[in-house]
C-alpha cells in the first residue's frame, strides 16, 4: 500500500486479502480498511482506478484495471502511475 | 516583422542618398546574418534594408603594398579563402574563420561585425590591433575612424545619418610582426565569445625585445576594447612567459566584464588572463616567422 | 503600426533553382527560406530556428552553403539555388544520400536535408576530409537525434564511394 | 558497434539485420511531409500573442484593433476557449487535470508563465498574422514571480493557484505550492544508517533542460460546418491529441480526426497539447483551415522541458561495500502547473541497486516557468545525477571501484525495485560486464593531455522501465504478395522499420516487402503514443499479431486450393506446404495472388493491450573527458554505451537510440539550462545561447548492444529509447572529478563552475 493510503490501514504497509479479480480484492480490502475504495476506485466507473494510479500485479503493471484476474498467491502493488516520454 | 524594401543600389552615391533621406528608418547591409535576426526580434523596425553588395567598393577585397582593403561587404569565407591574405594576415584569419558556421562566413562580413557594435564581435579586435581604419562615406563625403574608437557602445557606431562603412584598411604590419586571436566559448563552434583576445607584437631585429605591441578584448566591456596599458606594458620587454603572464594580469585590470547568461565576471576575467598569455605566445612565433 | 513612405509591393525574383529557371514574387521582407517552401512548393528545406542557428534551412546560393532564412528572397535574384529537392540525379540518389540511409544517419529526419545539403558542398571543394574536418564543416547544422555519429560516418563513407575510379564504360 | 548475448539465439531472418527504412528514400529527398509542409486550400495562418511576464493579472485583452486589421480574419483571446472544471484524465500513463490543460493551453484572468498565450490571431500569412498581434492592447498587473524551490516552498511563499489542494502524503494541503509529496518507504533506513561502515549525503542541483528537437511544434486545423475537426499535427501522441482536443474543446471523440503529419523529434516534448486547440478555435471563426508553426523562442519560452530541482540523497554500507540503507529526497519544479516525474525518478533513483532499506521522499511543486513535459525516461537523469554521482564519490572514500561496487550491488532477477515489484529476468549485470570487457574500459587512461589538459574516465548505469499497452496493426495483402502495414504510431527515429521487420519476420518476406504507413485517428485502431519506449515493443506486437492471423487466413485460402483441411497446411520460412502432399507449396508471394478466387482480399488486424515492459532496460556508460583547467572547458574524448535490447530489431537504429541518448546527456551535463532573470523571463531562448553540442563538441559514440531476452515479447525485445539518457551526466561528472580531483554537484558543469571548483579545491574545500 502506499504511504498515502496507509491512514486507511491502520499503518500496515502489507495486507492479505482474498479476491479472484482487482475489483474483488478492492471490495475485500474496503471491508477491511473503510474508505480505501474511493482512494483506489474511478468515481465515475466502478471497473477503473483512480486515475493516477496503477495497479502492478506480480511484479507487472496491469493493463485490464480493476477486472485484472488474480491468482491466489499474487503480489498486488498500487503506485503513482509513470509518465511516459520519447 | 515591420514590411521593408529592400533596395540594391550600384554605386556609393546612391546607397547614401537612400540612407540619408530615410535616416533612421533604413539601414545598410551585407550579409544579413545580425540585423534580419534583430528585426524579427522586433529589436527596431526599418522601412528600408539596402544591401552593399551591388556597390563595387564595398564588395572589393585588395591586398597591395603589404596592406589590406577588406570591402564591408567582404564574406568571411572569401577573406579566409584568399592565400594571399591569409599569408600575410593570419591574425584576422583566426577569426574570419570562426565566425558562425560555414553557412554564416559565406555570408557574414568584418565590416557588418564591426558596424553591429557587439561587444562580443570576434572580429572586431583583430581588426584593432592591427591598427585598422574604418574608411566612410557620407552626405558630407568621406571621413576616416580608427576601429578602436568606431564602436561607441552595445549596438552604437559613429556612423552618422546617411553614413556608411565602405571599406576598412588594414596598413602593411611592421617588420618581424605577428598577430593572433582566439575566444574562449563552452561549445567548439556555433557560439558567442564569453571573452576574446587579438594580440600583436613586432620584435627587434634579434627578437629579444617587444618593440610594439596591441592588445584588444572582447566581450568584457560595452564595446571591444583596446587594452592600452597591457599594450604599453609589453613596449621593449623580453617575448617571454612572464612577461605574457604578467601582460595578462594588466589586460584584465582592464577589462570591466558584466555576469550573463553567457559566463560569469570571474570567469571571464581569468579568460582575459590565460587568453592574453595564449594569443601572445601565437603572436610571437608568427612574429618570428615573419619577414 | 508606423506610416511608411509607400506601401511595400512584392517584388519578382528571377533565379536557377536546381538547374531550372524560376519566378517567383515575394515580399521584399521575405527570406529565400520562406520564398522556397512558401511560393515554390520547395518544402524540403527546413524551419528550425529562423536565425541561423540549426543549419536546417542550408541551401547552396552561388556554390555556396547559407542558413536560407537570414538571406532575403530578393537576394537570390539573379543568382543559383540549389536546394535538398535538386541533389538527386535523375532515377536516382546521390551518393551522400544513399549513404545516409545505408548507415542509418537519420532518425526524425527533419535536419537531413540541411546535412546533406552541407556534407554535399564539402565533398565538392575536399573530396576526402578527414573526421575533424567533417564535424568542423557540419557543425553549423543541429541534430538532436543521431549524436552525429552516423551523420559522420556516412559522409565518410560516401566520400569513399565518390573518390572510387568510375566504372570503365560508363556514360 | 558490438552486440553480446546471453543465451542460444532464437533463429531469425529478418530481425537483427539492417535493412534501410522504409520512410528513407521521401527523407533524403527532402519529399517527406512534416507539419508545417502542408498545404490545403483556403489555408490561413495563425499567431499566438504571449503573455511578456511570468506572472501577472491580465486585467483587460482588447483586440478590436487586430481583428479589423487589412489581411486578418479572426482574433481568439481566453474569453473564446470553452471553460473547464477540474476533472482528471487517465492519459494512458499520465495524469492530468483537465482544467489545468486547459488554462495552460489559453490564459483567462491570470497569465502564470512567460509565454503563456493570451490571444491569437489567424491572417492571409504568417506576417500579417504577426503584425496584428502588436495591435492587441492587453493590461497586466504584474506579480512576484515564483521561480525557484525556495521561492516556492517558503512559509509564506507566493501561492500561484489560489485553488491548488495539495497532496501531502495523503493529507489535502491548502495555500501551497506543493503539489504532491509522496513517499516510499522499506525497511529501517534509520537504524541501517547507523549499523552502516560508511554513509554518504550529497545534495545535487539540477537545471531544467529542453528536449531540443529541431522541429518546432505546429499544427493545422479545420473546423468543418458539419461540426467535424479536422487536424494534421506533429505529435507523439494523435489518439491522445484526439481525445485531448474533445476534452478541452467540448466535442465528442469522434468528431475529430487527427492526422499525424512526419515528427522532427519529440523525446517526450510533443505530447501535450499547445497550438492544436487555439488553431481549431480560430479555424472556427474564420471558416478557413488555419496553420500555426511556433517560433523557436516560444518552443522555449512555452512548451515543456524536463523538470529542473534538487536531489538530496544518502547511502550506506557495509565493510564490504554492500548497500544496507539509501534515502533520497526528490524536489523537482513542475513549471505553472502540477506533474513533473516524481514517481518515476522516486523508481530511477535507486533501482539499478539492491537496496534492502529505503526511503524515497518526493516534491512536486509549482512554480512561474512553462509546464514541463516528459523528457525522455522522464525524472530520472536528474535523479540519477545524484545517486550516480554518490555512489561514485562514495567508492572513492571507500577505496573500491565503481565497477566492483555496481557489480556487487546490482539488482537483478528476484530483487525488488524501490516501489515494489519483483524485477525479472533484467540486463542490468551484463551491461556493466560488457563495459567491463570493452577496450574502452580495458584501456589505459593517459591522464595528461596536450597544453595542460587533465583527463579523467567516469562511468555510470541506469534504469528505465518503459511501458506496453495499446497497439493496433492492420496488414493488408496485395495480389503481388508485398504487404501494406497500416500503423498509428508517429515514426520519431525509424520504428516503420522495426514495426515492419517484425510482421516480415512471421510473414517469411523480406522487410522490403512490408510497406508500412502511418496513418490518421479515423484509419486505424487506437494506439497509445509513441513514447514510453513502447513503440517497437507493444505496436511490434500488434504487428506480429496481425501477421499470424494473415498466416492463419492464408493457411485456410491454400487449403480449399489443395482441397484439404487447414490443419494439413504448413507455413515456414515463407512457404506454405501441404503436409499430406508434399509437393504442393506455394511461397508466400504465389499464395498471395490467390486470394481473390478463394474468399476475396485478406485484410488482418492485430490489437494488443501489451502488459509492462520485462522489467525494462538497463544501462551502462563509460566516458573520458579531458578538462583545460586554464578555461574550465570539459571536452567528451571517448565515449561508449552499453544497454541491453532484449533482441535489437534494427541494430542500427538501437545504436542510434543509445547514441542520441548520450549526446543529449552529455549536453544536458556540461552546458543546457535555462538561464533566467530574476522574473523568470528566459534569456538564453534560442540555438546559439543554449548551447546543444554540435558535431564538433562529441567524439564518435561506441555502443555495445547486450541481449537478455524480454520474456513477455514473442522475439525477446525490449523498449529501448529512454535509458540511455540516464548515465550521462553522472558519467561526465564522475570523469570532470576523476580529472581534477573536485567534484561538481550541480548541472550543467559549465566552464565557470568547472573554474569554481578548481578554486574551491586549491582553497582547501572539496578537495579528495
Amino acid at each position: 500500500m502506499p504511504i498515502t493510503l496507509r491512514a486507511h490501514t491502520g499503518g500496515e504497509a502489507r495486507l492479505e486479502v482474498p479476491g479472484a479479480t482487482l475489483r474483488a480484492l478492492v471490495r475485500n480490502l474496503d471491508e477491511r480498511c473503510p474508505g480505501v475504495r474511493e482512494r483506489l476506485v474511478h468515481p465515475d466507473d466502478p471497473d477503473r482506478l483512480m486515475p493516477g494510479l496503477a495497479a502492478v500485479v506480480d511484479g507487472e503493471p496491469t493493463n485490464m484495471g480493476l477486472l485484472t484476474p488474480l491468482g491466489e498467491d499474487s503480489e498486488v502493488h498500487f503506485l503513482p502511475a509513470i509518465a511516459g516520454g520519447a | 516583422m515591420h514590411p521593408f524594401s529592400y533596395v540594391a543600389p550600384r554605386t556609393l552615391d546612391e546607397a547614401v542618398e537612400i540612407l540619408d533621406r530615410r535616416g533612421e528608418r533604413a539601414r545598410p547591409f551585407a550579409g544579413a546574418t545580425d540585423i534580419l535576426v534583430q528585426l524579427r526580434a522586433g529589436r527596431f523596425e526599418l522601412d528600408a534594408l539596402v544591401d552593399l553588395k551591388a556597390v563595387p567598393e564595398t564588395t572589393a577585397l585588395s591586398l597591395d603594398g603589404g596592406g589590406l582593403r577588406i570591402g564591408a561587404a567582404v564574406p568571411c569565407c572569401e577573406i579566409y579563402e584568399d592565400a594571399a591574405v591569409r599569408a600575410a594576415f593570419p591574425g584576422l584569419i583566426d577569426a574570419a574563420s570562426l565566425i558562425g558556421g560555414i553557412q554564416i562566413q559565406s555570408r557574414a562580413s568584418l565590416g557588418g561585425n564591426l558596424c553591429n557594435a557587439s561587444p562580443s564581435a570576434d572580429g572586431v579586435c583583430p581588426l584593432i590591433v592591427h591598427s585598422a581604419v574604418a574608411k566612410l562615406r557620407g552626405p558630407e563625403g568621406e571621413r576616416d575612424a580608427s576601429v578602436e574608437s568606431f564602436c561607441t557602445g552595445p549596438g552604437a557606431n559613429v556612423l552618422r545619418r546617411g553614413e556608411l562603412l565602405v571599406e576598412i584598411e588594414l596598413p602593411p604590419p611592421p617588420e618581424r610582426f605577428g598577430a593572433a586571436y582566439q575566444r574562449f566559448i563552452p561549445r567548439n563552434e556555433m557560439d558567442i565569445a564569453v571573452a576574446g583576445v587579438a594580440s600583436a607584437v613586432a620584435l627587434d631585429e634579434d627578437g629579444a625585445a617587444i618593440v610594439s605591441a596591441r592588445l584588444a578584448l572582447a566581450a568584457v566591456g560595452p564595446t571591444p576594447i583596446l587594452a592600452e596599458r597591457a599594450s604599453a606594458f609589453l613596449m621593449g620587454k623580453p617575448p617571454t612567459t612572464e612577461t605574457f603572464a604578467e601582460a595578462g594580469k594588466i589586460a584584465a585590470s582592464e577589462a570591466s566584464p558584466i555576469a550573463d547568461m553567457r559566463g560569469t565576471k570571474e570567469h571571464r576575467l581569468q579568460l582575459i588572463e590565460t587568453l592574453t598569455r595564449r594569443t601572445l605566445a601565437v603572436a610571437l612565433a608568427r612574429a618570428r616567422t615573419s619577414r | 503600426m508606423t506610416q511608411q513612405e509607400a506601401p511595400v509591393r512584392k517584388i519578382t525574383v528571377a533565379c536557377d533553382v536546381n538547374g531550372y529557371p524560376a519566378e517567383f514574387l515575394a515580399a521584399p521582407h521575405q527570406s529565400l527560406l520562406e520564398a522556397l517552401r512558401e511560393a515554390m512548393g520547395l518544402t524540403g528545406t527546413k524551419e528550425g530556428c529562423n536565425d541561423g542557428n540549426c543549419g536546417a534551412c542550408t541551401v547552396a546560393l552561388d556554390g555556396r552553403i547559407v542558413d536560407s532564412c537570414l538571406v532575403l528572397a530578393a537576394e537570390a535574384d539573379g543568382k543559383r539555388v540549389d536546394t535538398i529537392e535538386g541533389m538527386a540525379p535523375p532515377n536516382g540518389l546521390h551518393p551522400l544520400q544513399q549513404a545516409f540511409l545505408e548507415e542509418a544517419a537519420l532518425q526524425c529526419g527533419i535536419c537531413t536535408p540541411g546535412f546533406l545539403v552541407a556534407a554535399k558542398a564539402l565533398l565538392e571543394r575536399e573530396p576526402e576530409p578527414d573526421e575533424h574536418r567533417i564535424r568542423l564543416w557540419l557543425a553549423g547544422n543541429l541534430c538532436r537525434c543521431t549524436g552525429y555519429d552516423k551523420i559522420v560516418r556516412a559522409v565518410q563513407r560516401a566520400s569513399s564511394e565518390m573518390s572510387k575510379p568510375a566504372p570503365a564504360g560508363g556514360a | 558497434m558490438t552486440t553480446t548475448t546471453d543465451r542460444p539465439a532464437q533463429q531469425f531472418n529478418v530481425v537483427g539485420t539492417r535493412p534501410i527504412r522504409h520512410d528513407g528514400v521521401d527523407k533524403v529527398l527532402g519529399r517527406a511531409q512534416y507539419g508545417a509542409d502542408l498545404k490545403l486550400p483556403g489555408l490561413i495562418h495563425g499567431a499566438v500573442l504571449r503573455s511578456p511576464h511570468a506572472h501577472a493579472v491580465i486585467k483587460r485583452v482588447d483586440a478590436a484593433k487586430a481583428a479589423a486589421a487589412h489581411g486578418v480574419f479572426a482574433v481568439i483571446t481566453g474569453e473564446d476557449m470553452p471553460v473547464s472544471a477540474s476533472e482528471l484524465l487517465d492519459m494512458g500513463e499520465e495524469v492530468t487535470d483537465l482544467r489545468w490543460m486547459s488554462e495552460r493551453i489559453m490564459a483567462r484572468g491570470k497569465a502564470v508563465y512567460k509565454g503563456h498565450p493570451v490571444a491569437a490571431v489567424a491572417a492571409v500569412d504568417q506576417n500579417a498574422a504577426l503584425e496584428a498581434l502588436k495591435l492587441i492592447e492587453v493590461d497586466y498587473e504584474p506579480l512576484p514571480a515564483v521561480i525557484s524551490l525556495e521561492d516556492a516552498m517558503a512559509p509564506g511563499a507566493v501561492v500561484i493557484h489560489d485553488d491548488l489542494v495539495g497532496d501531502h502524503l495523503g493529507e489535502k494541503a491548502r495555500g501551497t505550492n506543493v503539489a504532491e509529496h509522496t513517499r516510499i518507504e522499506f525497511g529501517d533506513p534509520d537504524a541501517a544508517f547507523e549499523q552502516a561502515a560508511h554513509v554518504l549525503e550529497r545534495t545535487y542541483t539540477i537545471s531544467r533542460a529542453h528536449q531540443g528537437y529541431i522541429e518546432p511544434h505546429s499544427a493545422t486545423a479545420f473546423w468543418s460546418p458539419d461540426g467535424k475537426l479536422a487536424v494534421w499535427t506533429t505529435t507523439q501522441a494523435p489518439f491522445g491529441v484526439r481525445s485531448n482536443l474533445a476534452q478541452v474543446l467540448k466535442l465528442p471523440v469522434s468528431a475529430v480526426k487527427v492526422t499525424p503529419m512526419e515528427i522532427g523529434g519529440g523525446f517526450g516534448g510533443k505530447i501535450q497539447l499547445y497550438l492544436e486547440p487555439l488553431a481549431a478555435v480560430l479555424s472556427k471563426k474564420a471558416a478557413r483551415p488555419v496553420k500555426m508553426v511556433m517560433d523557436r523562442k516560444s518552443v522555449f519560452d512555452a512548451t515543456g522541458p524536463g523538470p529542473g530541482g534538487q536531489v538530496t540523497v544518502k547511502m550506506g554500507v557495509d565493510a564490504n561495500g554492500a548497500i544496507v540503507a539509501a534515502t533520497a529526497d526528490i524536489r523537482y519544479m513542475a513549471g505553472a502547473y502540477p506533474g513533473s516525474s516524481i514517481s518515476a525518478a522516486s523508481v530511477g533513483v535507486f533501482a539499478c541497486y539492491k537496496v534492502p532499506n529505503l526511503r524515497i521522499d518526493a516534491y512536486d511543486v509549482v512554480i512561474n516557468m512553462s509546464k514541463t513535459a516528459a523528457y525522455r525516461a522522464p525524472g530520472t537523469p536528474q535523479a540519477a545525477f545524484a545517486s550516480e554521482s554518490l555512489v561514485s564519490e562514495l567508492c572513492e572514500r571507500i577505496g573500491m571501484s565503481p565497477m566492483d561496487f555496481h557489480l556487487l550491488n546490482a539488482a537483478e532477477e528476484g530483487d525488488r525495485r524501490p516501489d515494489g515489484p519483483i524485477f525479472p529476468r533484467v540486463g542490468n549485470k551484463a551491461c556493466m560486464e560488457a563495459i567491463r570487457d570493452s577496450a574502452h574500459f580495458q584501456s589505459a587512461l593517459q591522464r595528461e593531455g596536450p597544453d595542460g589538459k587533465l583527463r579523467g574516465r567516469g562511468m555510470a548505469s541506469g534504469f528505465w522501465n518503459g511501458i506496453g499497452n495499446r497497439s493496433s496493426v492492420t496488414i493488408n495483402v496485395n495480389d503481388d504478395g508485398v504487404v501494406s502495414l497500416v500503423e498509428g504510431n508517429p515514426d520519431i527515429g525509424g520504428t516503420r522499420a522495426t514495426i515492419a521487420m517484425q510482421a516480415a519476420e512471421i510473414l517469411g518476406l523480406p522487410a522490403e516487402d512490408v510497406h508500412p504507413a502511418v496513418v490518421d485517428t479515423d484509419a486505424i485502431g487506437y494506439n497509445d503514443l509513441t513514447a514510453g519506449s513502447r513503440t517497437t515493443y507493444a505496436s511490434g506486437q500488434a504487428a506480429i499479431e496481425a501477421a499470424r492471423l494473415v498466416v492463419e487466413e492464408m493457411k485456410k485460402r491454400m487449403a480449399l486450393v489443395w482441397e484439404t483441411d487447414p490443419e494439413n497446411v504448413e507455413f515456414e520460412n515463407g512457404v506454405f506446404r501441404n503436409k499430406v502432399a508434399p509437393d504442393q507449396r506455394f511461397a508466400f508471394k504465389q499464395a498471395a495472388g490467390k486470394l481473390g478466387q478463394t474468399g476475396g482480399p485478406v485484410a488482418k488486424t492485430g490489437s494488443v493491450n501489451v502488459r509492462g515492459s520485462g522489467g525494462g532496460s538497463f544501462a551502462a556508460h563509460l566516458v573520458d573527458v579531458e578538462v583545460d583547467p586554464e578555461t574550465g572547458k570539459t571536452q567528451v574524448i571517448r565515449y561508449t554505451a552499453a544497454q541491453d535490447a532484449g533482441k535489437a530489431v534494427h541494430p542500427s537504429y538501437v545504436e542510434g537510440q543509445f547514441q542520441g541518448g548520450a549526446a543529449q546527456g552529455v549536453g544536458w551535463a556540461l552546458n543546457e539550462e535555462y538561464y533566467t532573470d530574476e522574473d523568470g523571463v528566459m534569456l538564453n531562448s534560442s540555438f546559439l545561447d543554449y548551447r546543444m553540442p554540435t558535431a564538433l563538441d562529441l567524439p564518435m559514440l561506441d555502443t555495445i548492444i547486450v541481449e537478455t531476452p524480454n520474456a513477455n515479447h514473442p522475439f525477446g525485445v525490449r523498449g529501448i529509447g529512454e535509458t540511455s539518457i540516464v548515465p550521462p551526466a553522472p558519467a561526465v561528472a564522475n570523469a570532470i572529478a576523476d580529472a581534477i580531483g573536485a567534484r561538481l554537484y550541480q548541472t550543467p558543469m559549465n566552464p565557470a563552475r568547472v573554474m569554481e571548483a578548481l578554486a574551491a579545491k586549491r582553497n582547501g574545500a572539496n578537495g579528495r
